[in-house]
């Protein structure tokens, strides 16, 4: 190695102290002296802009939900008027907060099962090498390749009875958590199961390897071990199962018949009033007739669970793994 | 270590078992193979069920002719019929806006489709990637900001579709005189294909850079934050620390995310049905659903194949990452 | 019974062949050190026993089974990775008692042997410590904290004391020893430190390309390598080696001459052997008066001095200073290593009369690296 | 597929709620305001003469018509036993009736009630509930729904207008008189809007809007309106024809100023806003109801709306839409004069109820054709009655708001125009609705677009 | 212009002080080696000196510039990690290659770098490996790689070569040191190995507990050390300690007596002080003969014997066996280690009369530690 070729490369400790330095030339030195409030400029800048254009439509929709209905016309920056009793109409209206409960428990069933099934595969396609693997891989992938609408029919069939098969009908499943959670696994596993084959995939061998050792199975390990260090990873799958159940219409509204209970009690008891959220906010909505404040109003209050969920989830992202010591 | 203990010891076990440690021994011992083939059973029975069967169901009905004057739901056997007339475009009249016509590619399915997603992922990447990356930093108010990141993607179409169809109804939202006023929109824009195109697309962006951005931070949150120490010290600058670790690192997620974008974007259906039409902007699952609800279930099965294909080959672009990447 | 049997294992990446045809068997309760240059396969060899890899054929015994085919957890051992790996979700107390929770102990018996553990490894009070506040020599302790608290049919060890000081080292050797003792547990340990397994060991593994050089007691690797890599590997520094030739006057070489009776040295005149000699068997000539059988006297020149403190090695020129080896090459054919007492007052540059041991003198055959013979008799 | 029954669900079996031993309870699929009155629907059906122990459960569907259509179709195809009661639009009702997935009434109601039904219904309502080419009733009309003109009355009368003498709410006005009407008050200072319609890509453009354009310039989608209902492919496709193509020529001068609809009359430009070419119903409310528009076209419930005291009370005006062509100047029949477009529901009975249920239903559905129930309704919902006299009893004209405009709704009514709903009319409907919006928006000129949907429409129509 | 200056540096995790108030004046080109028991606040130090972590308070200085609060990149510097940490996702020859890649040399430089540092640490022939399919070992040699392509002001090496077999330490200790020489760069250095420390260094820094102990070049540490704790720190096996008292007929321990001067020891009579001796200046009476200074005959037996090869570790015991200290107790004041020829016949239970060298005894104060005096005149 020879000595000389270091040198041409770090030229920034030699560079003299001109006398005539204009404010830009002066802010750029100092920039890159010290690129830190550059960067940290740079980081308040992106953070603000995403800030904005996220919560915008939201500050939007808290003007639609405190404009009375009938001043909807030419709403500007700010509501038309000051309504928050919306607010408490959304709960007049309908029993809103029963469709919300009901979404939140088919999204807790679904992201509970989706996780447990999808971390089986994510640790068989993330961490196993094994004949075959490309093609199932493929094979679950394909599955999202289609529009719901094409399971639709078929599903509907199997969850009334009508599928026969050596002379045992399908089980009744149609208006029960089932008939909507079924197909939610199916349809939002896929996206899990990539997730955490790649998080998965990218645990250490020798944290497994040590598991295993102190006397876990491999699935012990999986579950002790790789499914806590990808954390980030599961929270993710989860939380993105959660939302996307937790706003399903397609299913949810086809494979119910729309009932709710009448009590938030009557939820356990019940076997068949499964109408969901959405089902709940497009109630707002009149045959001719939108009633936008109570839509937005029911939207944002639906939206809060999530927005706890996201809170809660993302805590445990931070408090499992914040220092990525992910390190052998 | 004494020895006293009774508690039950190590050693190697064998012989006396219970039923259930001798099937999980049974499990421990497969192969490689064996074992991972065991482990997809619950993921691979569940989506044969509930996603492979129907469609097998769906791919029987594309062969068979429309069926509208009957209960039943799809009429005599066809054989390919359904796909010929599809692809030579003799379907078109039926359909919404015609399947494939480069005259009027903002009127056709498979233009506007692959329009949309191109454009929609393109900025959903860029976007999701920078709101990761600052999530991704420590600063007060992490927290909220990632509540805030995240909320869009916990909105439900309706309600998205809903804000968005607002903010550009002239009468109501305050955007379109601005936009039309500097020539971007027509006064229309919401019957307008171009405009509404884009409104589509940016109501997309917004809902789902979220989506995006919560695989990417998972992924850089499951960086080890000593491979920084060690670039830093070996002189990265933050780009080059960026370019050379954080990004080969999440890639993988990148790669997923995007994946599952993709397909998403190419099914997009809802979002255009709340903001505009499937009219004014027609895509491929649009024609899927509209043929569906029209009852035509051998050509809307058809299409849903067709789609599922087209989406195949454009992914495939993906999976030959994937598979390069070594995940597959 | 905890003995350890490994029958023409062999365990290939691809093209590399990490275990190359081992056969290992190591009686229950003994401790064995395997040592061997960086890539020979010791942590594969661990590695397939534990089960965490299987081999590519050949057979692993433990404790009378066949264990080729069974999982990590049935096969009763516990062991300390050489990448430390711990459980990086988890505190000290966790990461410890991970076993043991697995097995359903009482919480009071798990909290006592996770105490006692921490106390061997001198880790108490750093119980709810997570893994990335602690230093590199903390985490290690940790990890063999987790081995220790169970009482497995064996311990693997794949470098446990790689990342402590030497004192603590010489305290978590005779910890290890203790247990050993105690649990009557078989040992199979993994280390680069002479000293660790010179006084640890039953019998030393030479491993070297995958292959099993020797299998032997510390002190009969040491005066008898098995053949020349053996020999090199084992002691530090390392043996000097010299190439010679058997003549009618016995062993010559191009800077000496010894004496020698190939007959009963069991090589023939003709015969090319290469000569070892450890360094502590070199001998400034005055100073090898009580030396029985001392060697025909060799002129050198004193190269590099390295002071150690409780001695010095000296680095000896055998033809003068215009033959100074190039730094790298790396046991010169005309480089002599002596080690001497930190009193002595050698310095750089000197010309020196130095003798060998002949009575610690090993013969190695130059083409296969056999050993010939350890130790010439006569003058 | 066989039936997995139904019998472990709570309705459409005996229970024995609060001791009144075996009370029927019947499930009826209706929307959510319905639901919402459920015990006021079940009070007035036993008013109205329902035995006390038929009690109905009201599922709240989708206000969203067609989300409604798609889970009724779900739940016939899937020959599901419940709900036994469904509550169907008017405009989708007969598709179900074509694929046999509806009762047919004709065999379960007592004659005098059916004779009742076709005979004093509204003809354009019975008849989207029969089997077409047939007289077989497959649904007992809930009620109707019939859009009018709504517009400023203070205002009019303001621009020197005279409503009320020239009776503007029964002898609807020519669309050139009306272009004037409007055109002259939009000129006073505070509205910036004159009529407003919906003319988005919608199914409201091609059953309603549109409909009403054509039919009121004597044209039709397929010739006399006998061929309304079919039969597909064995009937003239008509929308290529002066009549139709004046009405968009029409339609476009009040939207855009620069163009020339070369009619003959007098049409006064510029009197919509082009929104109106995204708008669907409630969109084109907000401005009327905020007093910036003059006239609005639209259905009853606005006129709930915009005739409460606290927006224009007294001063809605309500007529019915204007025409261009008196029926005796058209060539199809059904054609010409002040038509309305019509909407509505029906209730229609499963096929595959047990037939306890169904017996119960038929009590029912018998219950609900009475005027009591019918004015009940009208009362609690504002449904409007489904049968013209009931309109004009004092007890209708005694509701709040709407019911000052009895009078107009019953002219609405009886020129009331079903779209041509058969099996394919939803795919019809779609290139209807693009061809017109492209027309109107000047994208394409009349003809070309109508041409082009004349082409569409045969494509369609010979494909089944 | 590599100098390395820390001034009062201290750093902090919560109630830990890893690091306090260091001090430390590292010469341009010197090669500095800290030691210090696991925990002590080695890997903190080179830290805070490379920038990735903030001290507490203080200030680091290197070559002249005040670099407290520059970024890593900007301090010229390139380092080894204890924990290895390659980049996973980067073959052998990426890994190496990385720091020259940052800066934009040409390729056919890398590449000769590249080839360069591959055969001083052997990695020759591996280039395009992934990090997870080698061993530690060869990991570690990669690290040691990606950290000499450079040529930075300082070298920062914590632990190079732990995971490294004797032989090839010895190589790559031959190489570091070539390397230092060549480039003249400062060379901050971490071990547990003693004879690395010892032949590396120019000076050896010893922490304990986050403070600077002693920074000496080896031989006066390990002649000379400023208090107990080096001196038993330094030197392996440990030196031994015997309490002792001054009096007016010398140093009287429990065991044995010796007569000395307090003034030139520096003590004053009814001193209680430590006394140290190393294990290699205590000869059995008969062999020291030719010892300048021996110190009285002390009667011992001996215990256990630990032969590591080239020397013999006898440990004994001054009270008789009655008195075997529990296996645990350190250092306990009834045992005295003793090193000895491996020819030597000496075997367990052996009754034994020893001396120690008084020329190489150490006092220490009790209280404080530090030394008082090393070696005593007189007789
Ligand atoms: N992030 C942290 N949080 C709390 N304590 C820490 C943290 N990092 C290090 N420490 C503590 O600081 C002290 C010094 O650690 P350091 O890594 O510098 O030790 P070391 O001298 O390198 O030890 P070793 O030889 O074991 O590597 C140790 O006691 C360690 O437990
Ligand atoms: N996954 C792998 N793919 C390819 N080669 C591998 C893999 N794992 C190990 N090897 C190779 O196998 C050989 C043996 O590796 P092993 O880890 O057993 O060495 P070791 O004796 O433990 O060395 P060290 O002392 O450096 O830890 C090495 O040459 C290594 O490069
Ligand atoms: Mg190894
Ligand atoms: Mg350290």
């Amino acid at each position: 190695m020879s000595a000389s070729a270091d040198t041409p490369l770090d030229t920034e400790e030699e560079e003299e102290e001109g006398p005539r330095r204009n404010v830009l030339q002066r802010w750029t030195r100092r920039a890159i002296e010290n690129p830190g409030n550059v960067y940290r400029a740079m980081f308040y800048v992106a953070a603000a802009f995403f800030m904005v254009t996220t919560l915008f439509p939201f500050y939007w929709l808290l003007v639609l939900a405190l404009t009375p209905n009938r001043f909807i016309y030419h709403v500007g920056l700010l509501p038309n008027g000051f309504n928050p009793a919306a607010f408490i109409e959304v709960f007049q209206v309908l029993p809103f907060h029963i469709y919300v409960a009901n979404s939140l428990i088919l999204a807790i069933g679904t992201t509970v099962i989706v996780l447990l099934i999808a971390s089986l595969a994510g640790y068989v396609f993330g961490r196993l090498e094994f004949p075959g693997r490309a093609p199932l891989m493929l094979g679950v992938l394909a599955i999202s390749y289609f529009p719901p609408a094409a399971f639709l029919l078929p599903l509907f069939s199997l969850f009334n009875g009508n599928i026969v098969l050596f002379g045992v009908s399908s089980p009744e499943l149609y208006n029960t958590p089932w008939a909507m959670m079924l197909p939610f696994t199916a349809l939002f596993m896929p996206l899990s199961i990539f997730i955490l084959a790649t998080f998965y995939g990218q645990i250490p061998d020798g944290l497994e390897d040590a598991a295993r050792i102190e006397g876990t199975t491999r699935i012990g390990a999986l579950f002790r071990v790789i499914m806590p260090l990808s954390a980030p990873g599961v929270a993710t799958a989860g939380v993105l199962t959660f939302i996307s159940v937790y706003n399903e219409f397609f299913f949810s509204f086809l494979m119910t018949d729309g009932l709710i209970p009448a009590t938030l009690a009557g939820i356990a008891s019940s076997q068949n009033h499964w109408a969901p959220l959405v089902q709940g906010i497009i109630q707002y909505q009149g045959q001719y007739q939108k009633f936008y404040n109570l839509m937005a109003a029911a939207s944002i209050v639906g939206v809060l669970p999530v927005a706890i969920l996201v809170v809660v989830a993302q805590e445990k992202i931070v408090s499992g793994l914040t220092q990525g010591a992910l390190k052998e | 270590m004494s020895t006293e203990t009774d508690a039950p010891s190590d050693g190697v076990r064998q012989g006396s078992a219970g039923p259930l440690t001798l099937a999980a021994r049974r499990v421990e011992n497969l192969g490689e193979a064996g074992f991972a083939y065991l482990l997809l059973v619950p993921a691979i029975a569940i989506l044969l069920i509930i996603a492979v069967w129907p469609l097998f169901e769906t791919l029987k009905m594309s062969l068979h002719a429309d069926a509208l004057l009957t209960n039943n739901q799809v009429g005599e056997f066809v054989g390919l019929q359904n796909y010929r007339r599809l692809l030579t475009g003799e379907l078109d009249p039926l359909l919404v806006r015609p399947f494939f016509d480069l005259s009027q590619p903002f009127q056709s399915a498979l233009t506007v489709t692959l329009l949309f997603t191109v454009v929609s992922v393109f900025f959903e990447t860029i976007i999701g990637l920078g709101q990761a990356l600052v999530l991704d930093q420590d600063f007060r108010g992490r927290r909220w900001v990632r509540v805030a990141v995240i909320l869009p993607w916990a909105v439900p179409i309706v309600i998205q579709g809903m804000i968005f169809y607002l903010l550009f109804q002239p009468q109501i939202g305050f955007l379109t005189a601005p936009l039309q006023s500097i020539g971007l929109f027509s006064s229309t824009p919401l019957s307008n294909s171009v405009d509404s195109f884009i409104i589509v697309t940016v109501a997309d962006v917004w809902k789902t850079s979220a989506f995006m951005a919560l695989i990417i931070l998972a992924g850089l949150q499951s960086i080890d934050r000593q491979l920084y120490d060690v670039a830093k010290v070996a002189g990265a600058s933050k780009w080059q620390q960026f370019k050379l670790i954080t990004f080969p690192l999440v890639l993988p997620s990148i790669i997923v995310a995007m994946l599952f974008r993709t397909i998403a974007a190419m099914r997009v259906y809802g979002i255009i049905e709340t903001v505009s039409s499937c009219s004014t902007v027609p895509s491929l699952s649009c024609m899927v659903v509209s043929s569906f609800s029209q009852h035509r279930y051998g050509s809307a099965a058809t299409l849903a194949f067709v789609t599922a294909f087209i989406i195949a080959l454009f992914v495939s672009v993906y999976i030959i990452k994937f598979a390069d990447s070594g995940d597959l | 019974m905890g003995n350890v049997t490994l029958e023409h294992v062999t365990k290939e990446y691809g093209d590399v062949v990490a275990v190359d045809d081992m056969n290992l068997d190591i009686r229950d309760g003994e401790f064995v050190t395997l040592v061997g240059p960086s890539g020979c396969g010791k942590s594969t060899t661990l590695e397939t026993i534990a089960g965490l890899t299987k081999p590519t054929s050949g057979t692993i015994d433990i404790a009378g089974t066949d264990v080729t085919m069974l999982p990590p957890k049935d096969r009763g051992i516990s062991m300390v990775f050489q990448n430390i790996a711990l459980f990086p979700h988890m505190d000290v107390y966790d990461n410890i008692s991970f076993g043991l929770r697995l097995r359903d102990y009482p919480k009071d018996e798990i909290d006592r042997r996770v105490e006692r553990a921490a106390e061997i490894v001198q880790l108490e009070g750093m119980m709810d410590r997570m893994p990335d506040e602690m230093s590199g020599g903390q985490r290690q302790r940790v990890a063999i904290a987790r081995a220790i608290v169970r009482e497995p049919e064996a311990f693997l060890m794949d470098e446990p004391l790689a990342n402590l000081d030497a004192k603590l080292r010489v305290h978590m050797r005779t910890e290890l020893q203790r247990l050993h003792k105690e649990l009557d547990t078989t040992i199979i340990y993994v280390t680069h430190d002479q000293a660790e397994a010179m006084t640890m060991s039953d019998r030393i593994a030479i491993i070297d390309g995958g292959e099993l050089q020797q299998i032997d007691p510390p002190l009969v690797c040491y005066n008898e390598p098995a053949n020349e890599f053996v020999a090199g590997f084992i002691g530090s520094p390392s043996m000097n080696f010299l190439d010679a030739e058997v003549t009618a006057d016995g062993l010559v070489s191009e800077h000496f001459t010894l004496a020698v009776d190939p007959e009963g040295a069991g090589v023939s005149v003709g015969d090319r052997v290469r000569a070892g000699i450890r360094p502590e068997d070199v001998y400034p000539a005055e100073e090898a008066a009580d030396l029985d059988r001392p060697s025909t006297e060799i002129e050198v020149t004193t190269d590099v001095l390295e002071p150690m403190g409780d001695e010095i090695f000296v680095y000896l020129l055998l033809g003068g200073t215009e033959e100074r080896p190039s730094m790298d090459a790396e046991s010169s054919a005309n480089q002599l290593l002596m080690s001497v007492d930190p009193d002595s007052d050698i310095s750089e540059d000197d010309e020196l009369t130095v003798v060998l041991d002949r009575s610690k003198l090993h013969l190695f055959d130059v083409e296969t690296g056999e050993a010939i013979t350890h130790g010439l008799g006569g003058r | 597929g066989g039936n997995g029954g139904e019998g472990s669900t709570t309705t459409g079996t005996t229970t024995s709620s609060g001791g009144s031993g075996g009370t029927t309870t019947i499930q009826f699929a209706a929307d959510s305001r319905a639901a919402d009155n459920e015990d006021a629907i079940n009070e007035a059906l036993h008013n109205a003469g329902l035995s006390q122990d038929i009690e109905v459960s009201i599922l709240a569907g989708s206000q969203v018509t067609d989300n409604r259509q798609q889970q009724y179709t779900q739940w016939l195809s899937a020959n599901r036993s419940q709900p036994t009661l469904l509550m169907m639009d008017s405009g989708w009702t007969i598709p179900f009736i074509v694929r046999g997935q509806l009762q047919k009434l004709d065999d379960v109601l007592p004659s005098d009630l059916l004779s009742h039904v076709k005979d004093d219904y509204y003809q354009a309502s019975v008849a989207t509930a029969q089997a077409p080419q047939t007289d077989a009733l497959y649904g007992v009309p809930l009620f109707p729904d019939f859009p009018t003109m709504q517009y400023r009355k203070d205002l009019v009368e303001d621009a020197g207008y005279n409503p009320e003498s020239e009776n503007w709410a029964t002898e609807s006005m020519k669309w050139d008189e009306f272009s004037h009407v409007v055109s002259d008050t939009m000129d006073s200072p505070d509205v910036d809007m004159g009529y407003n319609f919906q003319a988005s890509v919608y199914e409201g453009l091609s059953c309603c809007d549109f409909n009403e354009w054509l039919t009121s310039w004597g044209g039709a989608y397929f010739g006399d309106h006998d061929n309304l209902f079919g039969p597909i492919g064995d009937r003239p496709i008509t929308v290529e024809e002066e009549p139709v193509v004046n009405s968009l020529k029409m339609v476009r001068s009040f939207l855009d100023d620069d163009f020339d609809p070369g009619l003959e009359g007098d049409y006064a430009g510029k009197i919509s806003p082009d929104s109106c070419l995204q708008w669907v119903e409630d969109d084109s409310l907000a401005p009327f109801q905020n007093g910036n528009a003059v006239a609005l076209r639209n259905w009853p419930y606005s006129i709930n709306i915009c005739g409460a005291d606290d927006v224009f009370g007294e001063d809605l005006g309500v007529m019915p839409i204007p025409y261009a062509k008196e029926p005796s100047e058209t060539k199809y029949d059904g054609t010409g004069g002040p038509v309305s477009a019509l909407g509505g529901w029906h209730v229609t009975m499963n096929p595959n109820a047990p037939e306890a249920n169904k017996d119960a239903a038929v009590e029912i559905i018998q219950a609900m054709a009475t005027e009591s129930f019918a004015l009940d309704m009208f009362g609690i919902i504002g449904w409007i009655p489904p049968v013209p006299e009931h309109l004009t009893t004092d007890r209708a004209k005694s509701v709040d708001v709407i019911g000052r405009y009895t009078e107009q709704l019953k002219v609405a009514g009886e020129n009331a125009v079903p779209r041509p709903v058969t099996a394919v009319w939803p795919q019809e409907s779609t290139k209807v609705s693009q061809e017109a919006n492209a027309a109107l928006s000047g994208e394409k000129s009349a003809e070309n677009a109508m041409s082009s949907l004349k082409q569409s429409l045969e494509a369609i129509e010979s494909s089944v």
